[in-house]
């Protein structure tokens, strides 16, 4: 249990940054963190042990396969934090070319 | 398996990608494309509300059956709950989308605003529709997407600036739904909501089911804004262009929010006494802090996106007053008293707050502000818009031949009679502080003298936006109909019926 | 297997640390990358190789993408004292992190062991599923033929980021008047 | 990243001051200097021509990827990611403007739109012919194991393969486009 524990310890320290950070790119730094783990999480709970990775070979069809779903699950997952992420940066380089700075605190005194 | 359920979520789609791709050739085409689009929509909803009743339809896509009464493929679930959000989402985006018409050519690049605004309605159409839980966090993923863009649509660097903090806070709730889906997956083994339930109902482990909850109840009470969540809204409501602005305050945190809040907390978990105590006190700290925040605002859309959290909060409010009771065994007529209450208000809010932020795109399109303070006495010069508001206004703050009034009536009677005086006392004080405010609003924009520094010239805007405007009135009119009980009944028993008898839904879906 | 996967992911959670609170931007981008590459292994690890060819090349791109937002600028933290909005954050932050990992390590104790987890809903995905959807690839049957629903979702996730993108890197938004 | 690095600094053109101040902060790269001087936009030409093969061969392993996404490891997604990341490491190494940016970047979104469409298209014609339910995989199974099997899973990895590559290379080339545009 100790592998589920560190992974939810890396998804606290991505909330942790997020939640503390003032910078725009460290903000969306620690976003990914927390994608990354949520990742492994879900690749954690389909792990069975002696199983082999889910590709049927027709000569040799008995075997214990891990769990196909959360690979899926976190197949479609990528993919989603891959366009959440790019969101996230074209906003970011749009505001650095309005105000110059990352810093978020900036932005909200230039704005009054 | 009726196949025009998944017609519902493929058309828009569909449509976004169709418009990308002819818009490019022929001018004009996304505007009435989109009206057509939405018709069509708007028709089979209500078509599907009309025929639905109390019957829970079951569509298997790729047409997997259950084995050994496990479902296998993904499952869209049409009832009597969903049915009602269905027809919101698309008779409001048909409204915003006629609205936009002419509100939308003074920004560039037309076919992006349609094809998003058409992803933004499919999403949300799938959301609804859907009976797996990853699918739902698939859609909700797509509509809030397509949101994230359209509030920066203008981008100037306050529409970016709220469109990064609306981001931010989304990741956040998406990735804490990502890891609270997951945990259900661990404990059952299953994604199908209908099952889960019943893989839930063999086992009783407390701590687990508690973590389970707070991670969706947080996550989704993110994407609803309810109180200690909310700071995202009012930036990225007011930033959006004014239709936008009307759908996702409209219908967005209801469609992604409350709706599945409350389906899952009802049909899903098995209903806990101390969940239903949290989910009624975060429902009334919304519902009061959020019209305070109101009262200071100068900004019309800021202090609309406001009265959003405080409205929303007299829905949760009253649900979770209903959870309270159906946890505690007892009063079941009260419990759905309660229940019909706040969905009879989610669909009053749909329609008047549309209205609303209607309403402030008119005045911003004509005087170019948002401020309170610069404007006055446009009740001669707008009288549609004028009208209209005002019906909006006595609506949301429950003047009695108006919508509002028996939607917050039923709340506050249920509440009464579930003996929760004081949540009864502060709904009341809660719509006599919103009569305040939107009686300030009234005054400040229509009444006053205007000031004569201003020109003369300002005409009524053009006519696709006061016909929307004037339909939406209509609507907020007839709304207050649903307070007759045959024509409740018809409407919003079947919803009712879902959520008070907690088994039904699984059962019903199960066997099919 | 739970002791590996635990190695790495402390060296992750080092590298998540280390990117939260580097001073050079571009240290801070990289060492995201790190961490990426590092779940690369770990899936791996877990069986799960089309997890993996997505995740590398995937995190390269995100990594390609933030550096070259990063390089365009000053690349510096600017470095301002904590002001008390931020002693509050970190407070609550580090208190809130606190609740909820006793509350979590508590919630797991009752749930499957890594590596001993049944199946109800996957069951059926792996018995048969070969003949069911003709594809040797599980994992492939499943995201395109039992939830293929899904990844049409997904498709479109990726559609609407573009318009996004597209939507917000639009020199002008407004027409002159 | 060594190379993105030169590239990010080439892309800011030949402007000294610019340059100078560039190397100010802490990491700095020994090619760096050499390339100001010389004229050609991108890397030098060893770069060019390596590059030019290497991605001939990404791309192949793309298209291998999406082909068998339904035997081996990998499918339309794995594979369209990697087209895409050989299509943009030809951009790095090419420099901005290689492919002639211009603002409307035309051809790309209406590939990946129509992927997209085609997608549905199948999804719906799955609802047409097959019995009326939406996303059946209505052709014939084949045999498990060889490359043309699996009924429509091969077809809907070819078009999401494609409209991945679309997607991503698009992204990609909207930020750099932005930062070109908005420099003056």
């Amino acid at each position: 249990m100790t592998a589920y524990i560190m992974c939810f310890i890396l998804f606290l320290v991505g909330l942790y940054g997020v939640i503390t950070r003032r910078n725009l790119v460290k903000i969306a730094v620690s976003l990914s963190i927390m994608e990354i783990s949520t990742f492994l999480f879900f690749a954690l709970i389909g792990y069975i042990d002696g199983g082999v990775a889910p590709i049927v070979d027709p000569a040799d069809p008995v075997k214990i396969y891990v769990d196909p779903l959360p690979q899926a699950l976190v197949l479609t997952a990528i993919v989603i934090g891959l366009a959440t992420t790019a969101m996230l940066m074209a906003v970011i380089i749009r505001l650095y070319r309005k105000y110059g700075t990352f810093d978020i605190r900036e932005i909200k005194k230039l704005r009054g | 398996m009726n196949p025009l359920i998944p017609l519902l979520v493929v058309i828009p789609l569909a449509a976004a990608f169709l418009i990308m791709i002819v818009g490019r050739f022929i001018e004009e085409f996304n505007k009435y494309f989109a009206l057509l689009v939405l018709l069509l929509l708007t028709f089979i909803s209500f078509y599907f509300l009309c025929t639905t009743g109390g019957k829970i339809t079951v569509y298997k896509v790729g047409g997997w059956e259950p084995i050994n009464s496990i479902p296998i493929g993904i499952y869209m679930v049409l009832d009597g709950f969903s049915v009602i959000l269905v027809c919101i989402i698309n008779l409001i985006g048909l409204l915003s989308a006629f609205y936009s018409i002419s509100y939308i050519r003074r920004y560039t690049a037309g076919n992006y605003f349609y094809a998003l605004f058409f992803l933004l309605i499919g999403g949300m159409n799938g959301v609804v529709l859907s009976g797996d839980l990853f699918n739902i966090f698939v859609f909700l993923e797509i509509s809030v997407i397509s949101s994230y863009a359209l509030v920066a649509f203008g981008v100037e660097s306050n529409e970016l600036e709220a469109s990064f903090k609306y981001q931010v806070l989304g990741g956040i709730a998406s990735f804490l739904i990502l890891f609270g889906i997951g945990f259900i997956y661990w404990k059952a083994k299953t994604l199908n909501i209908a099952d889960i339930k019943s893989a839930f109902g063999s086992s009783s482990d407390k701590t687990t089911y508690l973590f389970i909850q707070i991670l969706i109840l947080s996550g989704f009470g993110l994407k609803a804004a309810i109180i200690p969540f909310h700071a995202w809204l009012p930036d990225a409501h007011s930033s959006a262009p004014s239709p936008i602005s009307a759908m996702l305050s409209g219908v967005f945190i209801k469609a992604v929010g409350i709706y599945v809040i409350v389906r899952l907390f009802f049909n899903m978990f098995i209903i806990s006494e101390p969940m239903a105590i949290l989910i009624t006190i975060l429902g009334t700290l919304s519902m009061v802090i959020g019209v305070f925040l109101a009262i200071g605002q100068w900004d019309i859309k800021r202090l609309l996106a406001y009265h959003s959290i405080s409205q929303m909060g007299y829905v949760v409010m009253s649900v979770g007053i209903g959870m309270i009771l159906l946890s505690r065994g007892v009063k079941a007529d009260i419990a759905s008293l309660a229940i019909c209450g706040g969905l009879f208000h989610l669909i009053n809010h749909a329609a008047f707050k549309g209205l609303l932020f209607l309403n402030a795109g008119a005045i911003e399109y004509t005087l170019g502000t948002r401020n309170l303070k610069g404007m006055g006495g446009l009740a001669k010069s707008m009288p549609f818009t004028s009208a209209t508001s005002f019906i909006a206004s006595m609506s949301i703050s429950g003047i009695p031949p108006f919508n509002g009034f028996f939607s917050k009536l039923i709340i506050i009677i249920a509440a009464v009679m579930a003996k929760f005086y004081l949540l009864a006392i502060l709904a009341v004080i809660v719509s006599i502080i919103t009569l305040a405010s939107f009686l300030k609003f009234q005054r400040y924009a229509f009444y006053n003298k205007a000031d004569d520094t201003k020109d003369q010239n300002i005409k009524e805007v053009p006519f696709p936006m006061v016909f929307s405007m004037v339909i939406l009135s209509v609507i907020c009119v007839l709304l207050s109909l649903l307070v007759f009980p045959e024509i409740r009944h018809a409407i919003l028993t079947p919803a009712i019926d879902i959520l008070t008898d907690p088994a039904k839904y699984s059962r019903s879906i199960l066997v099919q | 297997m739970d002791l590996a996967i635990s190695i790495i992911a402390g060296f992750m959670i080092f590298g998540a640390l280390y990117a939260i609170h580097a001073r050079d931007l571009l240290s801070s981008v990289i060492a995201c990358g790190l961490v990426g590459y590092s779940l690369v292994i770990c899936f791996l690890l877990l069986k799960a190789p089309d997890l993996a060819i997505v995740q590398i090349v995937v995190d390269t791109i995100t990594l390609i993408i933030m550096v070259a937002v990063v390089l365009d600028s000053s690349r510096e933290e600017s470095y301002l004292k904590l002001d008390t909005q931020g002693y509050v954050a970190a407070v609550t932050g580090i208190m809130l992190i606190v609740i909820l990992l006793y509350f979590y390590a508590i919630s797991i104790k009752s749930l499957d062991v890594l590596g001993t987890s049944s199946l109800r809903m996957a069951k059926h995905y792996i018995e048969g599923a070969a003949q069911k959807t003709g594809s040797a690839n599980l994992v492939t049957g499943v995201v395109f033929d039992f939830r293929g629903y899904d990844t049409m979702g997904e498709a479109v996730v990726l559609v609407t980021a573009v318009l996004g993108v597209l939507t917000i890197l639009r020199i002008k938004g407004k027409k002159q008047e | 990243m060594r190379r993105l690095l030169r590239f990010a600094r080439n892309d800011k053109g030949n402007n000294e001051a610019l340059i100078k101040k560039r190397n100010q902060p802490t990491l700095k790269f020994r090619l760096a200097k050499r390339e100001t001087t010389n004229d050609m936009k991108g890397m030098t030409i060893i770069v060019k021509k390596t590059t030019q093969l290497i991605a001939g061969m990404i791309f192949i392993y793309g298209v291998y990827v999406i082909v068998h996404g339904h035997l081996t490891p990998g499918g339309g997604f794995a594979g369209g990611v990697v087209i895409a990341g050989s299509l943009i490491l030809i951009t790095l190494a090419n420099g901005g403007d290689f492919l002639k940016l211009i603002k409307e970047e035309s051809g790309t979104t209406i590939v990946e739109s129509l992927a997209t469409i085609l997608v549905i298209t199948i999804a719906v014609s799955g609802f047409l012919f097959g019995t009326k339910i939406f996303f059946n995989n209505f052709l014939p199974k084949g045999i498990v194991g060889h490359l043309i099997s699996a009924g429509v899973l091969p077809l809907y990895n070819i078009f999401v393969g494609t409209e991945v590559a679309a997607s991503i290379f698009i992204i990609f080339l909207s930020l750099v486009i932005f930062k070109e545009e908005s420099k003056e």
